[in-house]
Protein backbone atom coordinates (compact mmCIF):
# COMPACT_ATOMS: atom_id res chain seq x y z
CA UNK A 1 0.00 0.00 0.00
CA UNK A 2 1.78 3.30 -1.21
CA UNK A 3 1.53 5.84 1.87
CA UNK A 4 1.49 9.68 1.68
CA UNK A 5 3.63 11.17 4.19
CA UNK A 6 5.14 14.71 4.47
CA UNK A 7 6.26 17.23 7.11
CA UNK A 8 5.87 20.80 5.79
CA UNK A 9 5.82 24.06 6.84
CA UNK A 10 2.76 24.94 4.68
CA UNK A 11 -0.91 24.49 5.17
CA UNK A 12 -2.66 21.08 3.95
CA UNK A 13 -5.95 20.46 2.41
CA UNK A 14 -7.05 17.54 4.85
CA UNK A 15 -10.33 17.61 1.89
CA UNK A 16 -8.33 17.10 -1.13
CA UNK A 17 -5.71 14.17 0.80
CA UNK A 18 -8.68 12.09 1.68
CA UNK A 19 -10.34 12.85 -2.35
CA UNK A 20 -6.80 11.52 -3.68
CA UNK A 21 -6.87 8.47 -1.37
CA UNK A 22 -10.13 7.13 -2.05
CA UNK A 23 -9.71 8.42 -6.02
CA UNK A 24 -10.57 5.56 -8.26
CA UNK A 25 -11.22 2.58 -5.97
CA UNK A 26 -14.35 0.57 -5.20
CA UNK A 27 -12.68 -1.23 -2.36
CA UNK A 28 -12.52 1.64 0.33
CA UNK A 29 -15.85 1.51 2.56
CA UNK A 30 -14.64 3.94 5.43
CA UNK A 31 -12.22 6.88 5.65
CA UNK A 32 -11.41 8.32 8.74
CA UNK A 33 -9.96 12.22 8.89
CA UNK A 34 -8.08 13.54 11.94
CA UNK A 35 -7.10 17.04 12.21
CA UNK A 36 -5.29 18.60 14.77
CA UNK A 37 -5.97 22.04 15.23
CA UNK A 38 -3.87 25.20 16.93
CA UNK A 39 -6.11 26.27 19.56
CA UNK A 40 -6.72 30.00 20.49
CA UNK A 41 -5.56 29.38 24.70
CA UNK A 42 -3.98 26.70 26.61
CA UNK A 43 -5.06 26.13 30.18
CA UNK A 44 -7.02 29.50 29.90
CA UNK A 45 -4.21 31.75 28.55
CA UNK A 46 -4.85 33.09 25.02
CA UNK A 47 -2.08 32.29 22.28
CA UNK A 48 -0.47 34.35 20.40
CA UNK A 49 1.12 31.62 18.39
CA UNK A 50 2.92 28.02 18.45
CA UNK A 51 6.15 27.20 16.80
CA UNK A 52 6.56 23.47 16.57
CA UNK A 53 10.64 22.17 15.84
CA UNK A 54 11.13 18.84 14.59
CA UNK A 55 14.39 16.68 13.45
CA UNK A 56 14.31 16.11 10.18
CA UNK A 57 15.11 12.94 9.09
CA UNK A 58 14.77 11.11 12.34
CA UNK A 59 10.68 12.72 12.07
CA UNK A 60 10.07 11.29 8.35
CA UNK A 61 11.39 7.82 9.18
CA UNK A 62 9.61 7.54 12.93
CA UNK A 63 6.24 8.39 11.19
CA UNK A 64 6.99 5.86 8.17
CA UNK A 65 7.85 3.27 11.35
CA UNK A 66 4.58 3.81 12.43
CA UNK A 67 2.74 3.45 8.82
CA UNK A 68 4.16 0.68 8.28
CA UNK A 69 3.07 -1.13 12.00
CA UNK A 70 -0.48 0.66 10.94
CA UNK A 71 -0.21 -1.67 7.95
CA UNK A 72 0.97 -4.24 9.28
CA UNK A 73 -1.78 -4.23 12.38
CA UNK A 74 -4.91 -3.36 10.36
CA UNK A 75 -6.16 -4.02 6.53
CA UNK A 76 -5.48 -0.34 5.42
CA UNK A 77 -6.25 0.65 2.02
CA UNK A 78 -4.76 3.77 2.64
CA UNK A 79 -2.88 6.02 4.53
CA UNK A 80 -1.45 10.08 4.75
CA UNK A 81 -0.09 11.53 6.94
CA UNK A 82 0.73 15.41 7.63
CA UNK A 83 2.80 17.22 9.93
CA UNK A 84 3.45 20.93 10.09
CA UNK A 85 6.13 22.33 11.55
CA UNK A 86 7.26 26.22 11.63
CA UNK A 87 5.52 29.20 13.75
CA UNK A 88 1.44 28.42 13.34
CA UNK A 89 -1.20 30.99 14.43
CA UNK A 90 -4.67 30.05 16.10
CA UNK A 91 -6.93 28.25 13.89
CA UNK A 92 -3.91 27.00 11.66
CA UNK A 93 -4.08 22.91 11.17
CA UNK A 94 -1.16 21.09 12.56
CA UNK A 95 -1.32 17.98 11.71
CA UNK A 96 -3.18 15.26 9.43
CA UNK A 97 -3.91 11.65 9.46
CA UNK A 98 -6.29 9.87 6.97
CA UNK A 99 -6.94 6.34 7.10
CA UNK A 100 -9.06 4.14 4.63
CA UNK A 101 -10.26 0.87 4.94
CA UNK A 102 -12.94 -1.57 3.61
CA UNK A 103 -14.35 -1.57 7.09
CA UNK A 104 -14.89 1.38 10.16
CA UNK A 105 -13.62 -0.24 12.69
CA UNK A 106 -10.05 -0.56 10.96
CA UNK A 107 -9.76 3.22 9.72
CA UNK A 108 -10.65 4.32 13.07
CA UNK A 109 -8.36 2.20 15.25
CA UNK A 110 -5.23 3.05 12.75
CA UNK A 111 -6.07 6.93 12.75
CA UNK A 112 -6.20 6.76 16.62
CA UNK A 113 -2.85 4.92 16.89
CA UNK A 114 -1.47 6.95 14.46
CA UNK A 115 -2.46 10.46 16.43
CA UNK A 116 -1.48 8.41 19.73
CA UNK A 117 2.06 7.78 18.19
CA UNK A 118 2.53 10.96 16.67
CA UNK A 119 2.16 12.94 20.43
CA UNK A 120 4.41 10.72 22.48
CA UNK A 121 7.25 9.42 19.84
CA UNK A 122 7.35 11.49 16.93
CA UNK A 123 10.21 14.31 17.50
CA UNK A 124 8.20 17.57 17.75
CA UNK A 125 7.97 20.21 20.25
CA UNK A 126 5.76 22.56 20.83
CA UNK A 127 6.41 26.19 22.20
CA UNK A 128 3.48 28.48 22.78
CA UNK A 129 3.74 32.00 22.51
CA UNK A 130 1.63 34.35 24.84
CA UNK A 131 1.84 37.95 24.70
CA UNK A 132 4.59 38.42 27.30
CA UNK A 133 6.42 35.13 27.32
CA UNK A 134 6.89 31.41 25.78
CA UNK A 135 7.13 28.38 26.61
CA UNK A 136 7.37 25.35 25.86
CA UNK A 137 4.87 22.30 26.06
CA UNK A 138 5.40 19.24 28.57
CA UNK A 139 4.57 16.26 27.48
CA UNK A 140 1.34 15.35 29.03
CA UNK A 141 1.07 11.75 31.10
CA UNK A 142 -2.42 11.16 29.24
CA UNK A 143 -0.79 10.83 26.43
CA UNK A 144 1.53 7.83 27.49
CA UNK A 145 -1.21 6.16 29.02
CA UNK A 146 -3.37 6.40 25.47
CA UNK A 147 -0.06 5.42 23.48
CA UNK A 148 0.16 2.44 25.57
CA UNK A 149 -3.24 1.11 24.41
CA UNK A 150 -1.75 -0.32 21.67
CA UNK A 151 1.24 -1.82 23.05
CA UNK A 152 1.43 -5.91 21.97
CA UNK A 153 0.46 -8.47 24.34
CA UNK A 154 3.99 -9.19 25.01
CA UNK A 155 5.14 -6.03 25.56
CA UNK A 156 6.51 -5.10 22.59
CA UNK A 157 6.13 -1.96 20.61
CA UNK A 158 5.77 -2.83 17.22
CA UNK A 159 6.96 0.15 15.58
CA UNK A 160 10.19 0.32 18.00
CA UNK A 161 11.98 -2.64 16.35
CA UNK B 1 30.72 12.19 16.53
CA UNK B 2 27.72 15.04 15.75
CA UNK B 3 25.47 16.07 18.97
CA UNK B 4 22.24 17.76 18.27
CA UNK B 5 19.80 18.88 21.10
CA UNK B 6 16.21 20.43 20.28
CA UNK B 7 13.86 22.55 21.90
CA UNK B 8 14.68 23.24 25.55
CA UNK B 9 17.97 21.39 25.75
CA UNK B 10 19.06 23.23 22.39
CA UNK B 11 18.32 26.68 24.29
CA UNK B 12 19.80 25.54 27.59
CA UNK B 13 23.52 24.68 25.94
CA UNK B 14 23.01 27.16 23.73
CA UNK B 15 23.61 25.69 20.16
CA UNK B 16 21.87 23.03 17.78
CA UNK B 17 24.73 20.89 17.19
CA UNK B 18 28.51 20.02 17.70
CA UNK B 19 30.96 17.61 17.02
CA UNK B 20 32.60 15.97 20.01
CA UNK B 21 35.01 13.11 20.72
CA UNK B 22 34.03 11.89 24.33
CA UNK B 23 36.99 9.94 26.06
CA UNK B 24 37.68 6.62 26.58
CA UNK B 25 35.32 5.47 29.37
CA UNK B 26 31.85 7.04 27.88
CA UNK B 27 30.21 4.23 26.72
CA UNK B 28 26.41 4.36 27.03
CA UNK B 29 24.04 7.28 26.56
CA UNK B 30 23.88 8.03 30.10
CA UNK B 31 27.94 8.33 30.51
CA UNK B 32 28.06 10.98 27.95
CA UNK B 33 25.12 13.28 29.63
CA UNK B 34 27.16 12.72 32.96
CA UNK B 35 30.50 14.12 30.67
CA UNK B 36 29.08 16.59 28.83
CA UNK B 37 27.22 17.99 32.25
CA UNK B 38 29.73 18.67 33.97
CA UNK B 39 31.54 20.95 30.39
CA UNK B 40 30.04 24.45 31.75
CA UNK B 41 27.14 25.67 33.46
CA UNK B 42 25.14 25.87 30.30
CA UNK B 43 25.35 21.70 30.17
CA UNK B 44 24.59 21.18 33.50
CA UNK B 45 21.55 23.26 33.34
CA UNK B 46 20.21 21.77 30.40
CA UNK B 47 21.28 17.73 31.55
CA UNK B 48 20.17 18.67 35.05
CA UNK B 49 17.33 16.12 35.73
CA UNK B 50 18.87 13.74 33.65
CA UNK B 51 15.52 11.46 33.61
CA UNK B 52 13.71 13.51 31.61
CA UNK B 53 15.80 14.01 28.95
CA UNK B 54 15.11 11.69 25.66
CA UNK B 55 17.92 10.15 23.23
CA UNK B 56 18.70 8.81 19.72
CA UNK B 57 21.37 7.42 18.19
CA UNK B 58 21.51 7.86 14.98
CA UNK B 59 17.92 8.79 14.54
CA UNK B 60 16.13 5.97 16.11
CA UNK B 61 14.77 6.16 20.06
CA UNK B 62 17.25 4.72 22.40
CA UNK B 63 17.59 4.26 26.58
CA UNK B 64 20.41 5.31 28.43
CA UNK B 65 22.12 2.20 28.57
CA UNK B 66 22.70 2.27 24.68
CA UNK B 67 25.97 1.87 23.53
CA UNK B 68 27.61 4.76 21.67
CA UNK B 69 30.43 2.72 19.91
CA UNK B 70 30.10 3.74 16.36
CA UNK B 71 27.16 6.02 16.40
CA UNK B 72 27.48 9.05 14.27
CA UNK B 73 24.85 11.36 15.55
CA UNK B 74 23.30 11.43 18.79
CA UNK B 75 20.54 14.12 19.62
CA UNK B 76 19.39 14.86 23.13
CA UNK B 77 15.90 16.42 23.23
CA UNK B 78 13.11 16.62 25.85
CA UNK B 79 9.88 14.29 26.12
CA UNK B 80 8.09 15.04 22.32
CA UNK B 81 4.94 16.67 22.26
CA UNK B 82 4.03 16.67 18.45
CA UNK B 83 0.52 15.47 16.68
CA UNK C 1 -24.10 22.84 21.72
CA UNK C 2 -25.80 23.38 17.78
CA UNK C 3 -25.75 19.77 16.43
CA UNK C 4 -26.22 19.68 12.31
CA UNK C 5 -28.86 16.59 11.50
CA UNK C 6 -29.62 15.72 8.16
CA UNK C 7 -31.35 12.76 6.50
CA UNK C 8 -31.07 12.85 2.82
CA UNK C 9 -31.11 11.89 -1.04
CA UNK C 10 -28.17 14.16 -2.18
CA UNK C 11 -24.82 14.04 -2.09
CA UNK C 12 -23.17 15.38 0.96
CA UNK C 13 -19.71 17.47 0.80
CA UNK C 14 -17.61 16.39 4.00
CA UNK C 15 -15.00 19.09 3.59
CA UNK C 16 -17.66 22.42 4.07
CA UNK C 17 -18.98 20.59 6.63
CA UNK C 18 -16.30 20.23 8.72
CA UNK C 19 -15.59 23.42 7.62
CA UNK C 20 -18.83 24.92 8.74
CA UNK C 21 -18.21 23.34 12.22
CA UNK C 22 -15.23 24.89 12.81
CA UNK C 23 -15.54 28.02 11.48
CA UNK C 24 -14.75 31.57 13.67
CA UNK C 25 -13.91 28.85 16.50
CA UNK C 26 -10.66 29.17 18.64
CA UNK C 27 -11.55 26.23 21.33
CA UNK C 28 -11.35 23.42 18.50
CA UNK C 29 -8.34 21.78 18.90
CA UNK C 30 -9.31 18.35 16.93
CA UNK C 31 -11.85 17.25 14.29
CA UNK C 32 -12.42 13.60 13.41
CA UNK C 33 -14.32 12.88 9.92
CA UNK C 34 -15.57 9.93 9.20
CA UNK C 35 -17.29 9.21 5.94
CA UNK C 36 -19.11 5.73 5.32
CA UNK C 37 -18.72 4.65 1.47
CA UNK C 38 -20.87 1.75 -1.20
CA UNK C 39 -18.18 0.11 -1.77
CA UNK C 40 -18.58 -2.17 -5.21
CA UNK C 41 -18.33 -5.36 -4.30
CA UNK C 42 -19.83 -7.38 -1.04
CA UNK C 43 -18.63 -10.55 -0.04
CA UNK C 44 -16.43 -10.78 -3.28
CA UNK C 45 -19.62 -10.37 -5.37
CA UNK C 46 -19.98 -7.24 -7.46
CA UNK C 47 -22.41 -4.89 -6.72
CA UNK C 48 -24.24 -2.84 -9.14
CA UNK C 49 -26.30 -0.49 -6.66
CA UNK C 50 -27.23 0.35 -3.13
CA UNK C 51 -30.67 0.96 -1.92
CA UNK C 52 -31.34 2.69 1.66
CA UNK C 53 -34.42 2.44 3.03
CA UNK C 54 -35.27 4.14 5.70
CA UNK C 55 -38.57 5.57 8.60
CA UNK C 56 -39.12 9.31 8.03
CA UNK C 57 -39.75 10.99 11.37
CA UNK C 58 -38.07 7.80 13.84
CA UNK C 59 -34.82 7.97 12.01
CA UNK C 60 -34.30 11.70 12.84
CA UNK C 61 -35.20 11.31 16.19
CA UNK C 62 -32.84 8.04 16.91
CA UNK C 63 -30.27 10.22 15.08
CA UNK C 64 -31.05 13.22 17.28
CA UNK C 65 -31.66 11.17 20.60
CA UNK C 66 -27.68 9.70 19.74
CA UNK C 67 -26.26 13.02 18.98
CA UNK C 68 -27.65 14.41 22.67
CA UNK C 69 -26.01 11.07 24.47
CA UNK C 70 -22.88 11.73 22.86
CA UNK C 71 -22.79 15.42 23.97
CA UNK C 72 -23.60 14.34 27.43
CA UNK C 73 -20.77 11.88 27.29
CA UNK C 74 -18.15 13.83 26.02
CA UNK C 75 -16.97 17.59 26.16
CA UNK C 76 -18.33 18.63 22.20
CA UNK C 77 -17.78 21.58 20.33
CA UNK C 78 -19.70 20.61 17.70
CA UNK C 79 -21.34 17.43 15.75
CA UNK C 80 -22.84 16.94 12.39
CA UNK C 81 -24.65 13.83 11.33
CA UNK C 82 -25.94 12.95 7.64
CA UNK C 83 -27.22 10.07 6.16
CA UNK C 84 -28.29 9.63 3.03
CA UNK C 85 -31.30 7.36 1.79
CA UNK C 86 -32.72 6.27 -1.53
CA UNK C 87 -30.43 4.40 -4.28
CA UNK C 88 -26.38 4.84 -4.31
CA UNK C 89 -23.63 3.30 -6.78
CA UNK C 90 -20.47 2.13 -6.08
CA UNK C 91 -17.85 5.12 -5.16
CA UNK C 92 -21.07 7.20 -3.47
CA UNK C 93 -20.93 8.56 0.07
CA UNK C 94 -23.59 7.04 2.51
CA UNK C 95 -22.70 8.65 5.73
CA UNK C 96 -21.05 11.58 7.35
CA UNK C 97 -20.02 11.93 10.86
CA UNK C 98 -18.01 14.86 12.07
CA UNK C 99 -16.99 15.67 15.77
CA UNK C 100 -15.20 18.68 17.40
CA UNK C 101 -13.49 18.99 20.47
CA UNK C 102 -10.94 20.48 22.06
CA UNK C 103 -9.11 17.30 22.49
CA UNK C 104 -8.73 14.44 20.22
CA UNK C 105 -9.54 11.34 22.41
CA UNK C 106 -12.86 13.32 22.83
CA UNK C 107 -13.77 13.87 19.26
CA UNK C 108 -12.93 10.09 17.98
CA UNK C 109 -14.82 8.36 21.41
CA UNK C 110 -17.74 10.57 19.79
CA UNK C 111 -17.23 9.80 16.11
CA UNK C 112 -17.08 5.89 16.72
CA UNK C 113 -20.15 5.91 18.81
CA UNK C 114 -21.99 7.44 16.77
CA UNK C 115 -21.16 5.71 14.10
CA UNK C 116 -21.86 2.20 15.86
CA UNK C 117 -25.15 3.20 17.28
CA UNK C 118 -25.92 4.04 13.56
CA UNK C 119 -25.29 1.05 12.03
CA UNK C 120 -27.16 -0.67 15.12
CA UNK C 121 -30.60 1.53 16.11
CA UNK C 122 -31.17 3.95 13.70
CA UNK C 123 -34.38 2.67 11.86
CA UNK C 124 -32.10 2.76 8.40
CA UNK C 125 -31.91 -0.74 5.63
CA UNK C 126 -29.79 -1.19 3.27
CA UNK C 127 -30.84 -3.45 0.12
CA UNK C 128 -27.76 -4.59 -2.04
CA UNK C 129 -28.19 -5.47 -6.19
CA UNK C 130 -26.11 -7.33 -8.18
CA UNK C 131 -26.38 -7.91 -11.74
CA UNK C 132 -28.94 -10.46 -11.52
CA UNK C 133 -30.37 -10.21 -7.94
CA UNK C 134 -31.46 -8.20 -4.72
CA UNK C 135 -30.95 -8.90 -1.65
CA UNK C 136 -31.52 -7.06 2.15
CA UNK C 137 -27.98 -6.59 3.71
CA UNK C 138 -28.09 -8.87 7.30
CA UNK C 139 -27.08 -7.13 10.41
CA UNK C 140 -23.78 -8.00 11.74
CA UNK C 141 -23.30 -9.67 15.26
CA UNK C 142 -19.94 -8.22 15.07
CA UNK C 143 -21.94 -4.76 15.09
CA UNK C 144 -23.68 -5.58 18.07
CA UNK C 145 -20.26 -6.39 19.82
CA UNK C 146 -19.32 -2.79 18.83
CA UNK C 147 -22.13 -1.02 19.90
CA UNK C 148 -22.16 -2.96 23.33
CA UNK C 149 -18.52 -1.09 24.16
CA UNK C 150 -20.60 2.20 25.02
CA UNK C 151 -23.02 0.68 27.21
CA UNK C 152 -22.93 2.16 30.70
CA UNK C 153 -21.64 0.74 33.70
CA UNK C 154 -24.89 -0.18 34.94
CA UNK C 155 -26.19 -1.50 31.95
CA UNK C 156 -28.31 1.49 31.07
CA UNK C 157 -28.14 2.24 27.11
CA UNK C 158 -27.84 6.50 27.37
CA UNK C 159 -29.91 7.34 24.48
CA UNK C 160 -32.44 4.43 24.68
CA UNK C 161 -34.10 6.49 27.68
CA UNK D 1 -53.96 2.17 14.74
CA UNK D 2 -51.33 2.78 12.32
CA UNK D 3 -49.24 0.08 11.20
CA UNK D 4 -46.07 0.14 9.57
CA UNK D 5 -43.36 -1.93 7.84
CA UNK D 6 -40.33 -1.51 6.67
CA UNK D 7 -37.41 -3.74 4.63
CA UNK D 8 -38.51 -7.72 3.73
CA UNK D 9 -40.76 -7.03 6.38
CA UNK D 10 -42.45 -4.97 3.81
CA UNK D 11 -41.97 -7.10 0.63
CA UNK D 12 -43.53 -9.88 2.40
CA UNK D 13 -46.55 -8.44 3.77
CA UNK D 14 -46.89 -6.16 0.15
CA UNK D 15 -47.45 -2.72 1.64
CA UNK D 16 -46.01 -0.25 3.92
CA UNK D 17 -48.33 0.47 5.82
CA UNK D 18 -52.17 -0.16 7.23
CA UNK D 19 -55.17 0.85 9.89
CA UNK D 20 -56.13 -1.96 11.85
CA UNK D 21 -57.98 -2.66 15.05
CA UNK D 22 -56.48 -5.93 17.28
CA UNK D 23 -59.11 -7.31 19.07
CA UNK D 24 -59.36 -6.73 22.72
CA UNK D 25 -56.79 -9.57 25.17
CA UNK D 26 -54.14 -8.43 22.20
CA UNK D 27 -52.06 -6.14 24.92
CA UNK D 28 -48.76 -6.24 23.57
CA UNK D 29 -45.84 -5.99 20.74
CA UNK D 30 -45.76 -10.05 20.90
CA UNK D 31 -49.48 -10.46 21.12
CA UNK D 32 -49.70 -8.40 17.56
CA UNK D 33 -47.23 -10.18 16.03
CA UNK D 34 -48.92 -13.75 16.93
CA UNK D 35 -52.97 -12.22 15.76
CA UNK D 36 -50.96 -10.56 12.45
CA UNK D 37 -49.48 -13.90 11.16
CA UNK D 38 -52.79 -15.20 11.22
CA UNK D 39 -54.23 -12.91 9.31
CA UNK D 40 -52.34 -14.77 5.64
CA UNK D 41 -49.92 -16.13 4.11
CA UNK D 42 -48.02 -13.00 3.43
CA UNK D 43 -48.19 -11.80 7.16
CA UNK D 44 -47.04 -15.31 8.21
CA UNK D 45 -44.12 -15.46 6.31
CA UNK D 46 -43.01 -11.68 7.42
CA UNK D 47 -43.64 -13.24 11.15
CA UNK D 48 -42.12 -16.57 10.88
CA UNK D 49 -39.09 -15.96 12.82
CA UNK D 50 -40.82 -13.05 15.65
CA UNK D 51 -37.17 -12.98 17.64
CA UNK D 52 -35.63 -11.13 14.13
CA UNK D 53 -38.06 -8.48 13.90
CA UNK D 54 -37.96 -5.55 15.77
CA UNK D 55 -40.82 -2.86 16.33
CA UNK D 56 -40.94 0.43 17.60
CA UNK D 57 -44.35 2.54 18.96
CA UNK D 58 -45.00 5.95 18.20
CA UNK D 59 -41.26 6.02 16.86
CA UNK D 60 -39.42 4.65 20.02
CA UNK D 61 -37.63 1.05 19.30
CA UNK D 62 -39.54 -1.30 21.88
CA UNK D 63 -39.70 -4.93 23.03
CA UNK D 64 -42.04 -7.60 22.33
CA UNK D 65 -43.35 -7.01 26.02
CA UNK D 66 -44.40 -3.53 25.10
CA UNK D 67 -48.10 -3.01 25.51
CA UNK D 68 -49.71 -0.91 22.90
CA UNK D 69 -52.49 0.32 24.60
CA UNK D 70 -52.73 3.87 23.09
CA UNK D 71 -50.20 3.51 20.66
CA UNK D 72 -50.61 5.49 17.39
CA UNK D 73 -48.42 3.86 15.03
CA UNK D 74 -46.18 0.53 15.26
CA UNK D 75 -43.81 -0.52 12.84
CA UNK D 76 -42.29 -3.76 12.51
CA UNK D 77 -38.92 -4.15 10.44
CA UNK D 78 -35.72 -6.06 10.57
CA UNK D 79 -32.74 -5.78 12.55
CA UNK D 80 -31.14 -2.40 11.39
CA UNK D 81 -28.37 -1.71 8.75
CA UNK D 82 -27.88 1.39 8.53
CA UNK D 83 -24.31 3.74 9.10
Amino acid sequence: MAATIRLQREPFDAASEAAKLRRGRGDIGAVVTFTGICRSDESGAPLAAMTLEHYPGMAEAEVARHVEAAERRWPLLGVTVIHRYGRLEPGEDIVLVVTAAAHRQDAFAAAEFLMDYLKTRAPFWKQVEYADRKTWVEAKSSDDALAERWTLPDGRDEAAE
Amino acid sequence: MKLRYFAWVRERIGKPEEEIEPPAGIATVADLMTWLSRRGEEYAHAFENPKVIRAAIDRTHVRGDAAIFGAREIAFFPPMTGG
